[in-house]
């Protein structure tokens, strides 16, 4: 049953299932029919369940995710793509101040299971705006969930998972690793949604991290241990809400953390994760919490990122100055 | 010259048909450009040859004048419907008075004042059927009154109790949407969903004439027009949006912005409420027959305040006002009514008691509105739960509790 | 010299003065000129200064921040105005995208001095969308600087500094304390707009704030003085950047911190000064940093915002929380 | 039936005064809906009957018409401006050709081709004076040419060795925009500058079809209109956004978007220089003039990819191209200049070797473009400085030295 795919094709199989067996579930957003979007990620759909299940819209965010807001309102089950990360912002009014508000709005009567998709984050080398990770500016606000897989067979199941949920979710596909492959288990039993999980354990120290970052992680982890430390890494999966107890059960454990993310540092997930572990655990921890990712500018030419976004060196980095404490 | 004062000068319609109806064809756009810029014409003088006629059915003096397009969508209709129209608007304006005054109060903390646009919302919100959608801004409180929301559950969130009181469902009546222009996104989507489930059913979507230079609402323009969606676009243009007039939005009539998106767009008489009611049927029947969008802008006039926190004293003379009151929605349906003999003193005087009514009714159950729990905070934040307000919930839980074993802090 | 007037006032007289002395300034937004603003922060400016000067624009904050980074890149000087915190969200992708980064984007070759007004916070028993703080969402953002004064004189100087910035500020008004009267003295020599000030020193614990969170958390230290403690009390300013030098000698010496804001705690400010406070004083601190702020929930109706928001209670609760380690 | 097929079948202009074009006299648009919503023509009939013609002065044959309206405008034009206007085409063209066979070697990132595009942005680009500001999107090369930006300066961001790698202010040509529509509204704010200090300079804004249905654009339209700011808004309708087909933006040409926002809208052949520049030329006049705002629509053809990321043979077939190969723009003007012997053998292969020439330089220019230093991720991120920034470079730059340190890590 279980199948080895890269995790653009398990989006893809992900969806195609939740069209074929709900017929309230929607595509829309630029590009997504014929062409199948930039990333293929809705490659076939179009022509396998027709125009008016996945909709080429026009090009226009706050079009896409109002207009998705109406069609839930009308008892559809909308997946809306965002071409790439820098281009949410025109859907931003939408997102923070209808879909993420209106439920508490109606005091429950409206429901709106509407996934916002977005390609998101760096290391692929491409212009302006196509490289961001800016899922803190929708964690603070109440009202959305927000998911991001780090592999191939979570990204089959967190989509699945988040189409079913009655809130509105914003599910981050990191575009580097669109083409990783993973076993995807369409059978399998998928852990809850917004569970971390550990993926290598370890006692010296924690890494935490979601997406992009946790393939990172563990190679880090691998290099680490080779200089014989032992680090264990959590894939937090969920940034909203964010599974604090997996972090501190880790942190009990290993009494340092580091938390890995592309965003920028100031103001971003690391802040947030640091602020509560250090009050859960703040006589366990050895270290301060130490936070590796983006630094306080804009998201830099293709051929800086290597200097902007956390690797292997940097992530080392912040293991050995923790440990040092 | 501005707007309403050019449309003061000239009420009544002449040529029935195309006053104030933009179509789609573009073959039949033969306004052009001179050879040379200095040919045009100037923004004022351009604004003055523009002035677009309104659809009206009934004048400000109460007669009722023909209309070859629009006759046809009020023609059947009763003198008992004609009785119920006036009540709508009688009901609603004593609804609307009974708020502003529970506000000075100090029962609200806000409200925003529907006066002078009682036909347009009644009109309008009366040519709709039960299985279709409105999606109203935060004036709508006649077109709610058409659907069957009672009224005192729209005085909730000016009471500061909740953000918004009804079920949208239970009376096909969305949630009144402050964020100026993003309801219009919302209908648009809805109709998608309709158009899709083969309903014959129809979306309304209520703006503002402010509300007209937002993206969102250009937006939904363009996602109706394509997937041509069966929405009425219904914008009220009362002449100000806060102590902004129109003219600060747009330099040509409102109604006309339809036609560059491809569908019709139409200016009504909106102080008359059987031109609102006729052009909207029209505009829902268009919708349900598969030809998708229409904008119909009512020209009317906003009486009060923009809210009970505006002083437009600041920005608005009297003059005006005084003209537009020649032009009361109210008043000129009642002199139809009785020039017609289709109402006598008895309904009058009936109706004045039910208002009464209806103004101690609202009063008492704002009075006995109770404040929410404060454990409300924490609830419908989210559908399926959320670990972290779980964690805040029992946090504050715990705080309270704090206070009750300490007897205060 | 000298003058007693209220936050809305000073402003006012702050914009009077640029408008004043610099012809490139200009004043933009709904309702700012005749009606003078919604709280009357423009008031009599159009009068004076004409419609040229202090501009009535349609009702659109996309276009308004849009159009006002094209008058910056004429040379002009904007200020606009948005109406209420809620109504930013329209402009956000202006203010994110372009606003925040075109100087960067321009090696330096553009400069956008632009100042984005924004009355902010509760407290005052509005509506929805008209008490909200998110001053969090932009500072997490690089190329913008965050501001917001607790009081008149400040509201005056800092108003004067931003508009002298060649960076776009967000300037957050504290509305509800709108009508609190201080001395504006017009030739004092103002401090620099980025850094914090101790407005009461102390030695047992710091609580740190903004905007409208200072005045509570002076409150808050006079209570505690009568229970015999000594709360240090540092009004940050600015938001971004944020003068951590300021808290971190100020935790140095008193070892505790509590940090309030308005904004839900979750990705708040108080985040970001916990992590970094931490990392900076980890030897220091003799208990986490603490936080009391909004709830992840929506902003919610006036008849709850008691609840909702710190208020001296909760800042004391946290306090005595934090004397407790 | 889709709007580029149909163009195709009729190329040329008939009555030349009114076609495309729409104005803002509300008295003049005699287009509205009948009595009965059965009458309305559907969809696809409507886009038949409407579809415009468009302002054209050369047809695919090279062949000069006249036109009433738009000769006046290149009426003066010499035997060399015709050769140069053709220079420009080809050497953008070979430019053009140059960035893409560099992405295909690695040498950039990526490369938005303009291919197709060489009238429309010669002719509109020609079409501005020295003081004009313009607004491009990513796609602009052929204005930046006709700018005076140095093309190798376009290539920076493409590399990906910056984000826009020119001074705006140099060429009054603003850096490339990605996100779609935003410039619009910088443009217009812009124009509103230019008006307050009492220039007569006027401001391009350039923009795609699929970028016609963002709010952004939409609001710069009301900006525009209200403020009757200078402002020329340039829509290359190249018929495609990515994949999706113009229909998916607008059933009605887009040209007529104007109308609704009270300025004139004009479409002309977006293959045809002389009619590119004639028109802009016009639209420009009138922003002079204090006569406010005009959107101009280029119907023209993306003849390539949309970007070397792209693949267009999943969304659109060959004839289509064909039929547009037919209508190429360079081609159109080479059999004019040699029908009227405005031009030589011996031009033509001079302009060759410049185009060589040109090529080479750009090869060789980005070849040696050098990587950034690493610390310009710090560098312009504020005018004024900024402590965290200030703190992250310190850190940045002992991190990087414990490298040099220890010899590696
Ligand atoms: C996005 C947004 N910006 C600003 C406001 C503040 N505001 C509330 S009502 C209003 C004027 C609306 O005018 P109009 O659309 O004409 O509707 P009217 O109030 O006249 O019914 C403004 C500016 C808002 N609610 N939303
Ligand atoms: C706000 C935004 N959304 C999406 C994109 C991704 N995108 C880049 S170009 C493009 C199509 C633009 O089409 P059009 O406006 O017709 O211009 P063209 O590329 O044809 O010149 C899209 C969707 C973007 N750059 N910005
Ligand atoms: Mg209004
Ligand atoms: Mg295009």
């Amino acid at each position: 049953m279980a199948e080895k795919m890269a995790m653009a094709k398990a989006i893809n199989e992900s969806l195609r299932r939740a069209l074929d067996s709900d017929p309230k579930v929607l595509i829309m957003g630029e590009d997504v029919g014929k062409l199948g979007g930039v990333f293929r990620v809705t490659d076939g759909l179009q022509k396998d369940f027709g125009e008016s299940r996945v909709i080429d819209t026009p090009l226009a965010e706050s079009g896409i995710v109002g207009t998705a807001i109406g069609l839930a309102l009308r008892g559809y089950r909308p997946v809306v793509e965002i071409q790439f990360d820098g281009f949410v912002f025109p859907a931003y009014d939408q997102i923070v101040t209808q879909l993420a508000k209106m439920h508490a709005r109606s005091l429950g009567k409206v429901k709106l299971p509407v996934v916002v998709r977005i390609p998101y984050g760096g290391g692929i080398g491409a212009v302006e705006h196509h490289s961001e990770s800016p899922e803190a500016l929708f964690a603070h606000v109440a009202g959305l969930k927000i998911v991001s897989p780090s592999n191939a067979s979570d990204a089959y199941w967190m989509m699945q998972q988040a189409i079913q949920s009655d809130d509105p979710v914003i599910y981050f596909e990191p575009k580097r690793r669109y083409w990783d492959k993973a076993e995807v288990d369409p059978e399998a039993i998928p852990a809850p949604l917004h569970k971390a999980r550990v993926v290598r354990e370890g006692t010296d120290l924690t890494l935490a991290a979601y997406g992009p970052m946790v393939k990172l992680c563990q190679e880090a982890a691998d290099a680490a241990a080779e200089e014989g430390k032992s680090l264990e890494v959590l894939d937090l999966r969920s940034v909203s809400p964010l599974d604090f107890d997996a972090v501190q059960a880790s942190v009990e454990k290993t009494r340092r953390l580091v938390v890995v993310h592309e965003a920028p540092v100031f103001f971003g997930s690391g802040a947030e994760i640091a602020a509560r572990i250090t009050e859960r655990c703040f006589y366990h921890l050895e270290a301060p919490v130490l936070r590796v990712g983006g630094y306080h500018a804009p998201y830099p030419p293709a051929r800086l990122e290597e200097s902007y976004l956390p690797d292997l060196d940097r992530v080392l980095d912040a293991v050995d100055r923790s440990l040092a404490y | 010259m501005t707007v309403e004062s050019s449309a003061a000068r000239k009420p009544r319609r002449t040529a029935a048909g195309k006053a104030g109806t933009t179509g789609t064809k573009a073959g039949t756009t033969a306004g052009r450009t001179g050879a040379t810029g200095t040919q045009r014409t100037t923004r004022s003088t351009a604004r003055k040859s523009t002035e677009p006629e309104l659809v009206q059915l009934l004048t400000p003096e109460g007669k009722r004048v023909k209309n070859a397009e629009y006759d046809a969508y009020v023609a059947g209709i009763t003198p008992e419907e004609l009785r119920g129209l006036y009540r709508d608007m009688v009901l609603t304006r004593r609804f609307d008075a009974e708020a502003t005054s529970l506000q000075r109060q100090g029962e609200l903390g806000l409200w925003a004042s529907l006066l002078g646009q009682e036909a347009a919302q009644i009109g309008s919100g009366r040519a709709t059927r039960e299985d279709d959608y409105v999606f109203p801004t935060y004036r709508e409180h006649g077109v709610a009154w058409c659907r069957g929301v009672d009224p005192t559950n729209l005085l909730g969130m000016f009471r500061g109790v909740n953000n918004g009181g009804w079920d949208p469902n239970s009376n096909n009546f969305q949630l009144y949407t402050i964020v100026i222009g993003s309801q219009t996104l919302h209908a648009t989507g809805y109709a998608m969903g309709v158009a899709k489930d083969g309903a014959d059913s129809a979306v309304v979507a209520y703006f503002g004439d402010g509300a007209s230079s937002q993206g969102d609402v250009a937006e939904s323009f363009t996602f109706a027009a394509v997937y041509n969606a069966p929405v009425v676009f219904f914008c009220q243009n009362n002449q100000w949006a806060i102590s902004e007039p129109t003219e600060r939005q747009t330099r040509v009539p409102l109604y006309q912005r339809a036609q560059g998106y491809g569908f019709p767009g139409v200016r009504v008489d909106g102080n008359d409420v059987l031109a609102c009611l006729a052009v909207t049927k029209r505009a829902l029947e268009r919708a349900r027959n598969g030809e998708g969008p229409t904008l119909v802008e009512a020209f009317t006039y906003r009486m009060g305040a923009h809210t009970t926190s505006d002083d437009p004293t600041r920005y608005r003379g009297d003059e005006e006002r005084l003209a537009w009151e020649a032009k009361d929605p109210i008043l000129r349906l009642r002199r139809y009514l009785e020039a017609s003999h289709h109402a006598d003193e008895g309904f009058f005087a009936e109706l004045e008691a039910e208002s009464e009514a209806l103004g101690k009714r609202v009063r008492e159950a704002v009075r006995a509105m109770p404040d929410p729990d404060h454990f409300a905070i924490f609830e419908n934040v989210y559908a399926d739960g959320h670990a972290l307000v779980d964690e805040e919930r029992a946090q504050f839980a715990a705080y309270q509790a704090s206070f009750a074993d300490e007897g205060g802090h």
